[in-house]
Parts: structure tokens; sequence; C-alpha cells
């Protein structure tokens, strides 16, 4: 219910890769926004109102980056926001994007988000999160191993597994169907251009053969750390109906914050009993779906990607989102309906599980959902896509970044 | 068995510049008001859980603000000393690499509280056995101080629905 | 641009070393402000923070946030800048229509980290972090050699802000009581030791640890919530390149850029007539200077005149206490005291119209200037 | 585990932490140049196509421009100081702490550069500092491609 129709236009990626040793930071993020400029047609950087950037920002050990790569990301004498929530990042400098436009104080906004992991320590980032929080524990007498082996659980892939076990024990999936959803990624991976981990010829055996990481997620199925950077570009309605032949408007975006799972903040417990009900991804798609216009998500959205650096997470969020009944998840994946040729795809740019630049991942996201409707996605599904949605999550599984756009303006506009 | 080969890109190999992060020149205030009534009533053997009086939420261990009603909750209550386990999972540590089967780690929920905590389990405990919503009782240390570690660990007890589904034929 | 009305605001009082749990703090200064317009947490749909992942020393520091700040089940985003930038945010949300109340609040501890360390981890790392010499002290120096060369002012000159400053600071009842100087003089400054020639300690404000909250409102809602709202009618934002070899830094042309968009908006055609209230956040004496008169307060090295009037910083600006990522609130609040006539000990009589700045990056790369309006009843 | 239950009096517990996390940026290609350079005790600048603006050290856009500079050029040894200052504060990435001797640090203009560098002065005194300056590189004895190659600039 914007008052100013925002559309995305155009949206460009850095290539990605473990090790993007020829680039700094600045020019990494520089490839992805020339990029994003170049497929934006008549659209000239110096047209740029306001530029909106995010990172995750322990992952490089550099304090707000962007001020420093402004000249790199055409940001130089113009507004440059930045906007960080954790692994959500890029989702919700996508949001701001949107809202910088919906707004009206803005007519063409760029919206950055990047991670370059190889200049850091992944581990030591994730573990800073919460490093803070348990400083106290070994003072009231916590046995310091205990905490170390407990809290370690704690870290993204520690709370990843929790809510494995909780969805496998829910819907009665098992190790094989965990497995089939990574099969699907990597292969959609392969026909990508940007992504990291392309696997053409990857079995479900292959991943199944691999040893555990933290029960029951095995090594094949972690996503990559990757070094890659995303930009989009966003204007009005009007201004996008004469630049782009296929304008994606942004119709319903929900960033809900839950209370934190798994551990709680100054030494008290935790408000999310059970990791994988996700009432802050079912209560931000409501309202997505409600400014969107969307009655019927299972029926009315033709293309989902999701935010899934570990399989499980994937068919959990297809059911939180409500793309499928509860449970019902593992059985769609089995029967081909996500697949990249299926009813309902999901995650043909090959997803998190592929590729996962943490900052930049929530971006891709919603950035090529976007492109699949205006035809131009690097793995264009073989369906008319009008409706799509853009998924991510972050902090500790308690941020949602949700995302609806088509290819027509909201119904209920005006 | 490693995952068959991915297309490998690369790229020109430039220096790096080194910069660190001190973490160890950072301070944390924690308000531990409540943690201190919380665990003066572990020595005494009693499980003090902290109720909001507006939305009835109890927490344990006790949380000084109620995230739902953005208020600081003041009702204590006792809760027993069985707990349900909320989620679980088995962590193989990297550091540890003669260890065989990997440590099992839990977050149980107590029974009479909203919140979950990671608690411990024995490390010998064979973590295939345990599932969502089994019943659990906490094992107190011999000596008991004032200090978290006075709940030595958790146990599970015996599960009587485990029998009555398995009679009626459920998957479980 | 449409009205939206500042509906509410709280702020910590600020403290060098606050015997208060972070957490704590955020959750007793957005209770007030809820509290001071009588609101519910729920009527909030929509809360903005301002830390920053480096002042706490956690990453992603919002996600332990959400229950104290009262963003539990709306819709919460992080703002990694100052807290003004976080305004400009939570002003965007409400300006589109799909969220009514927004609640912005922005903080950090400086007792718990070290803040020019923290500085130094915003340099170009492939340069001049490694060389290590771009820091608070040396920027701030360097700016301030640059104004008094351009316009033949004297370090004297730039002690007679900071005297001000920490005189009006004296009377605020709000300031840091480190910072209350009702007796010094122009001699303790020029006295006081470098920092980095010709910046001297007394030029620099005292870090404390606050937490600053505001609640905005759309023009209807704002007049049913409270019976004086202060309007912000005009924003502007710019940023300029990071290289400091680049610019000029006896001016900003960021906050001049800034300036011109934010008077468009709110229809000001004289700033020096028409602004009664200017709260520029400047990291040092000298760049209150610089930014008041990019903001158009004074021409271009004349910013010295501004002292004569109470106009520039009554409550002594970033001197009464410096809250890194709360600061621009920290502004934008004493300004609001300002318009609704509340400011005790340092009110303007009859003030109408008030610029508020904020600002991040080394010699204010990055400014946002705020015009807000009193003038509800 | 023992615990010390004195230290827990008061209502607020403050405690420190841990580990340091570390890091290692790549520079890029320009900037591995511009080290090549050093290496060799020279500087290189790229140069922007469009407003042929020189950076030193170089940059892989211009900010003004949007383009992308390729063109690498050789500068000179000597430059102008345009601003300056001195500090007995010594602020690395760990704990800011006072030293006896004071820094003199400057941006510096090399000759044929449109930009100024931050770089150390050296062998002079605070005193003797002015601004448009003529200064000339004093280069480490032992260069390793580092930015610790260039020991900083002294007056002419």
């Amino acid at each position: 219910m914007a008052k100013v129709q925002p559309a995305m236009i155009s949206a460009g990626f850095s290539e990605h890769a473990s090790k993007r040793s020829d680039v700094n930071m600045a020019e990494l993020v520089n490839e992805a926004v020339v990029d994003c400029l170049n497929k934006a047609g008549s659209v000239d950087w110096k047209d740029i109102d306001c530029v909106i950037n995010g990172n995750m920002p322990a992952f490089e050990g550099a304090n707000m980056p962007e001020l420093w790569m402004a000249d790199h990301i055409a940001a130089k004498n113009k507004p440059l926001l930045r906007v960080t929530t954790g692994g959500t990042t890029g989702g919700s400098v996508f949001i701001s994007g949107y809202y910088a436009v919906a707004s009206g104080l803005y007519d063409m906004v760029l919206a950055v988000a990047f991670e370059q992991q190889s200049c850091g320590n992944t581990t030591v980032g994730l573990a800073s999160v919460a490093l803070g929080e348990f400083s106290i524990f070994p003072d009231l007498g916590y046995d310091y191993d205990k905490l170390r082996r407990n809290m370690g659980a704690g870290a993204a892939i520690g709370i990843a597994s929790y809510q494995a076990m909780n969805y496998m024990r829910r819907s009665n999936a098992t190790e094989v169907d965990l497995a089939r959803v990574v099969v699907q990624n990597r292969k959609n991976a392969a026909k990508t251009w940007w992504t990291h981990l392309k696997m053409p010829t990857i079995t479900i055996e292959d991943v199944l053969d691999t040893p555990y990481i933290s029960y029951p997620l095995r090594f094949g199925m972690v996503c990559p750390a990757t070094d890659g950077a995303c930009a989009c570009l966003f204007t009005t309605e009007e201004k996008a109906k004469q630049i782009a032949d296929i304008p994606v408007y942004i119709n319903g975006v929900a960033s809900i914050a839950n209370e934190t799972a798994i551990i709680g903040i100054d030494c008290g417990g935790a408000g999310q009993t059970d990791p994988c009900e996700q009432l802050g991804a079912v209560r931000s798609s409501e309202i997505a779906y409600g400014q969107a216009g969307i009655s019927f998500p299972n029926k009315e959205i033709d293309y989902a990607e999701v935010y899934s650096p570990f399989p499980n997470q994937e068919l959990q969020w297809v059911e939180r989102v409500g793309l499928f009944e509860p449970n019902a998840a593992p059985e769609k994946y089995e029967n081909g309906v996500t697949a990249w040729d299926g009813e309902l795809p999901v995650n043909c740019s090959g997803g998190v599980n592929a590729t996962n630049a943490i900052g930049a991942s929530a971006m891709e996201r919603p950035a090529c959902a976007a492109l699949q409707i205006m035809g131009k996605a690097g793995n264009q599904v073989p369906k008319a896509v009008h409706t799509a949605l853009g998924h991510g999550w972050g902090g500790a599984i308690n941020l949602i970044t949700h995302v609806v756009m088509a290819d027509e303006p909201q119904r209920k506009f005006k | 068995m490693p995952l068959p080969p991915y297309e490998k890109k690369s790229y020109v190999k430039t220096r790096t510049m080194h910069g660190s992060w001190y973490l160890s020149s950072y301070f944390y205030k924690f308000n531990i008001s409540r943690t201190q009534v919380f665990l003066k009533g572990l020595k005494d053997g009693i499980v003090l859980g902290l109720k909001c009086r507006n939305c009835n939420t109890v927490s344990f261990p006790p949380r000084f603000i109620c995230g739902k009603c953005l208020i600081k909750p003041d009702q204590w209550v006792r809760l027993p000393e069985t707990a349900t386990m909320a989620s679980g999972s088995a962590t193989y540590d990297e550091d540890d690499k003669e260890r065989e089967h990997p440590y099992p780690v839990i977050a149980v929920r107590q029974d009479g509280s909203d919140t979950v905590w990671v608690q411990n389990i024995p490390d010998d405990f064979d973590f295939k056995s345990v599932y969502i919503g089994m019943p659990m009782k906490i094992i107190w240390a011999e000596e008991k101080v004032g200090s978290w570690m006075d709940i030595d660990h958790y146990e599970p007890i015996e599960d009587p629905s485990v029998e009555l589904n398995k009679k009626e034929g459920s998957v479980e | 641009m449409e009205k939206v009305g500042i509906v509410s605001f709280f702020q910590i009082k600020p403290e060098l070393d606050k015997n208060i749990s972070p957490h704590e703090m955020i959750f007793e200064s957005n209770r007030g402000a809820l509290d001071f317009a009588g609101l519910k947490k729920k009527d909030v749909s929509t809360v903005i923070g301002c830390t920053n992942d480096y002042y706490d020393g956690k990453t992603i520091s919002n996600c332990f946030k959400v229950e104290c700040s009262g963003a539990y089940m709306s819709d919460e985003s992080k703002v990694e800048m100052d807290g003004a930038h976080a305004l400009m945010y939570g002003l965007m949300r409400v300006l589109s229509g799909n969220h009514r109340l927004a609640m912005i609040y922005g903080m950090s501890m400086p007792s718990c980290f070290l803040y020019e360390m923290v500085r130094v981890l915003e340099n170009d790392p492939t340069f001049d972090r490694p060389i290590n010499f771009l820091n608070s002290y040396t920027s701030c120096a360097m700016g301030m050699r640059a104004y008094m060369k351009a316009y033949g002012v004297s370090e004297e000159d730039i002690a007679k802000v900071a005297v001000k400053n920490w005189k009006s600071a004296a009377k605020n009842p709000m300031a840091v009581e480190e910072a209350k100087k009702a007796d010094i003089t122009v001699a303790d400054v020029m006295n006081s030791p470098i920092l980095a020639d010709p910046l001297r300690e007394l030029m620099y404000p005292l870090l404390c640890d606050s937490v600053s909250t505001v609640i905005l409102a759309p023009e209807r809602l704002a007049l049913k919530i409270t019976d004086n709202p202060v309007w912000i009618t005009g924003v502007g934002h710019s940023n300029e390149t990071y290289y400091l070899g680049d610019r000029d830094l006896s001016k900003s042309l960021s906050m001049k850029m800034a300036a011109e968009k934010a008077y468009k908006l709110a229809g000001i055609k004289d700033p020096k007539s028409e602004i009664d209230v200017a709260e520029i956040f400047g990291h040092s004496a000298c760049e209150d200077l610089i930014l008041a008169e990019a903001a158009g307060l004074a021409d271009e090295g004349k910013g010295l005149s501004l002292l004569d009037s109470d106009k520039l910083n009554p409550s002594g600006g970033t001197m009464m206490g410096f809250t890194p990522a709360g600061c621009g609130l920290a502004r934008i609040i004493e300004a609001v005291k300002q318009l609704r006539g509340e400011a005790e000990g340092h009110q303007i009589s009859g003030a109408k119209k008030a610029i508020a700045t904020g600002q991040v990056g080394f010699c204010a790369q990055n400014n946002i200037i705020y015009v807000l309006e009193g003038g509800g009843s | 585990m023992p615990i010390d239950l004195d230290k827990l009096q008061g209502d607020i517990y403050k405690t420190k932490g841990m580990i340091r996390a570390e890091f290692n940026f790549w520079v890029g290609v320009p900037m591995d140049k511009f080290y090549d350079g050093t290496q060799e005790k020279k500087f290189i600048g790229t140069k922007c196509p469009e407003c042929g603006k020189v950076f030193c050290p170089p940059r892989k856009v211009c900010g003004d421009c949007f383009v992308e500079c390729k063109e690498y050029i050789d500068l000179p040894e000597t430059g102008v100081l345009k601003n300056f200052t001195w500090t007995n504060w010594k602020i690395p990435e760990r704990k800011p702490r006072k030293i006896k001797k004071e820094q003199m640090v400057g941006l510096v203009q090399v000759d044929g550069a449109s930009n100024a560098m931050l770089i150390p002065i050296v062998n002079t005194t605070t005193d003797a500092l002015k601004e448009d300056m003529k200064v000339k590189v004093v280069w480490n004895s032992k260069t390793k491609g580092l930015p610790g190659d260039i020991k900083g600039f002294e007056p002419v």
C-alpha cells in the first residue's frame, strides 16, 4: 500500500568464488554495480539518487567499508546509507531500497550487498555473534569445555542442526530427503554463470558418503563460504515502464523479528521453544502477501527463492512461507514439483546452498526471483513466471526478510 | 568420500594486508540481578522461573525483560525438576580427533516454563536414542555451591507414551 | 514531502561509565519513549535500531536486541551509521505509508570499547590501515588546520567555540556531569594537552554511554497522539569521497548538498534568518563551524559570528556527551526540546525552526540534516 | 567448577572479551602494482581515461567519472605537502597509547598526481612543517613490497 509503487529494473552480480584474490572489497562490489548498470539500458550512473549498502560487518574486519568504497559504488556526492542485519543484510538492503523509492524521497536507488569472506575467518566471525553473550558463563560457574561444546552448537551450523532434528521429527523426513535438496541446488547452480559450487554430476549417494559435521547435517550438505556481490536498481513505476522491457514491481515487503532461538539475552532462556516453528517467517509472509494482495500463496506464487544454507531449511521455509502444506515439502521435492521444470520451481539459481556470500545472499534471492520474472535469469525456468518471492533469514534465526514481487503493480494499489 | 569436483575458477593472486580485531579489548556488561536469585535457588535445590505478569510467560533461566510485553517480569515461580527435550543435536568436535562418536547436545524446556536452554547430557549418551518431546529430569551436582553447574546434567526418565504409541501402531 | 511528526522521545542521561547493561539501557529508553506518548508496544509497527557491531563487540549486534528494544513481532531493521541515519530509514518507512508508528533508537557504550581504536577499522584496509596514521585525532586535526589556513582563523578562535560549547553544556541538565564546565576559559582550552596538533583535548568531546529513542508518526496520527508534535519538514543526506587527499577539508561538500536538498523540501529560502536553533554534530569544535557554514547558517569563513547568538548548539553540541551511533539522535532530541519549549536551562525563547545534523566518517564524510518545525498547538 | 560468589555482588557484572579475529585483505590488482613499484622504489599511479586525473595510490575507479582506470603511469619521487599534523598518540588496532616522540603525518601530493596521500613525514621538526612545502620520499633500505617500504617524506 505504498504511495509510490517501487519497481526493480535491473540486477547485477559479480563472479562468485571461494577466493576472489584478484580484487579488493571495493573492486568486487564495483563489478556487481557495473554489471547492474550495464543491464539497465539507458540508466547512467549519474541518474542514481541514492545508494544503499550492506554487508556482514565483522567478517571482513572493516567497519563501515562503504565509506571507503563510495567512489567504487557510484556513491560519490550522493546519499549513502548502510543497513546491516546479519544474515538478512541483503534482504534488508533490498527492502530499504524499496522504502527509499516508496517514500517518494528518491527516484532511482541502487542497493548493493557484498561479502568477501576470504579476507577473514568466518568461524571466528560467527563465534563472535554470541561470544559476548557467553563471556559471563565461566564466571557463573559454567564448565568451559562444556560451554564451548554446547554453545558452539549455537553458531549457524548448530542452530541448523537443531532445526533439522525438529523438522525431521515433525515431518518424518530422512537424510535422503535432505540430500535430494542439495543435489537439486548444485545441479541448478551449474547452469547459472556467477555461482560458486557448480556440480552438474552430483548424486544423492555422493552427498550421503560425506562425514557428519553436526548430526544430522553432513559435510556435503553445508553451504560454502563465498566472495561475491550483488546490486539491484530500483525506481518508480512510471520510470520503470520507460526504461525496462519487463519491470518487476515490488508489491510486498516485511522483515519481522522474533525472539532469539537456543540462546537468550543476559543469561536468560531463549524464547523460541521450537526452532523450526518460525513464527517470524509466518507473520512476515502474512504481511507481505497482504500488501501484495495475494490470498493463496500456494497457487498464486509461480517461483520462489528461499534462503537455505542447509537443506533442511529449504524444506522448512517453503512450508513456513505458505507454499506447501506443513510437512508436505519432502514429498513435493521427491515428485519434482520444485524442480526446474516443475509446477513451482524453487531456488533455480542454486540457492544459498551452492553460493553463500553471506551479506549478499539474502539479496540474491529476490534478485534471482526478479530475473526469472524478467526472463533474464541464468537458469530461466520454462514456465511463465508472474509472481515470485524472495526470502532471507539471519541472526539467531530470529530475523526474517520477505519480498513478494510481480510483473504487474499491486492489484489493490490506489 | 569427497564430493565430485566442482568447476573451479582461478583468479590472479594479489598481496594481502593484515588486519586484526581485538575482541579482547572489549568489555561486556550484564544485568545479573535475576541470575543471582536463580543461582541462590539452585544452591538450595530449588528450580526458579520468572513469570511476566502481563503475558504469563515463564522464563527459565530467568530473563529480566519480557520481549513480548516490553516490561520487566518480577514474579518468581517454583518449577518442577522435570523437563522436556525441546531440540537436540550432536557435535563432532574438530579439536578432539581421538574421540570417535560425537558429543550429544540438547536444548530442554523445563516443565512449566516457556523458554528453552542448552543443557548438558552425559558424554557417553547414545544420541540416536533421544527424541524430541522426551521427558527428562535434573541430576544435581554432588555439592551445590550456587553455580550454573549445580545442575550437573539432565537424564531421560521413563516415558509411558512410547509404549502407548507402539500399541497404536504409530511410526514413532 | 509530507510532514512527519516526532511524537515522543527519550534519552538516557549520558554517563562516562554507566552502571547498567546495554540491553537494560535500550529497554529503559524505548519503554520511556512509549510511556512518554502513552503508547503501547503493539502500536509501534516498526523498530529501527542504530548500533554498530564494532562498538558492541558482537557480530549481528541487533539479533540480541529484539526483546529489549520492543521489536518482537514488528518490522525490525538496523542502520549501521549514526542515529540520524536510522531516523532517515524510519522516516522512509513512515512516508511510504506501510507503517504508521516507527520507533528509532541509537546506542553505544564507549565504556566497554575503545572508540579511537574502532575508528581505525574504518580505514581503507589496503593502504591507510597498514600505514596506521589516519584516525579520529589526526583527521580532526587536519580538518582544523585546513579551516584555519583557508580563512585565517587562529587556534584561540576555535578554542572560543569549545568554551562556548562547554559553557552551554553546563546549563543542560542532560549533559554528562564531567562536561559541565561553567568556568572554563580560552586559556584552559589552549593549555590542555595536544591530541594532534592543532587539536587539543578540550576541543574534543567526552565519550559516554547513552541511548536516544525517537518515535515518528505521520501527520494525522501525530496530532491524535500529542498536542505538541515537532514536524520534520525537510531532510537532506549526502556523502562525499573517502580520500582526504581528494577533499577540501575546510568545507563540507556533503553537508552543503544535503542542506540544499533539505531547505528545498522545507521551503526555506534564507537559512541565516529563518533557522532559530542549530544542533550540529561536529566531531571537534572546529567541525561545528565547518558544518554550520556548509548548512548555510553563516558565510564561508564567517562561522565565528555564530558565537554572538545562541543559535549554534544551545545544548552544548557533542560536548554535552558524545555517544557514537547515538549522537545524531541526541542532537535531534535537543532540537525537539527547544521547539517544544521544554529545554530546561538553555531554552531559546520563541524557537520556531531548527536544524539537527548527524554524520559518520573521517572529517564528516557522510552528512544528514533535518529541518524541524514546532507549532502543534 | 569453583565460583567466586563475592565477585557476583551488585546488579551489573562486567566481563572481558576473549578472542582476536585476524583478517587478510586482498589489495586488488591496482594496489598490487603499486606495491610492486614500491619494492623497486618508485611510485605508480592510475590515470582516468575521461577526466585525466592521476591517482596515487592507484584506484580502479575514478569517482567523478565512474570509469575503470586502466592506464598505469610512473610518478616522480617528489611531491608537495598539502596538510599536516603531529601527534603523540599511537592508535594501532589494539589499544591507543601515548608515545614520547611525536609523529608527523601529512597529506602529500606526489608531483603529477591529482590527489594526496596520507603518509608520515620524517627527518624534520614539527616547527619546520609548512603547507605547500616541497618534499621527497625516503625509502626504507630494504623494500619488501609493503606499505612500510615508504619510510616517509622529508623536506627538500
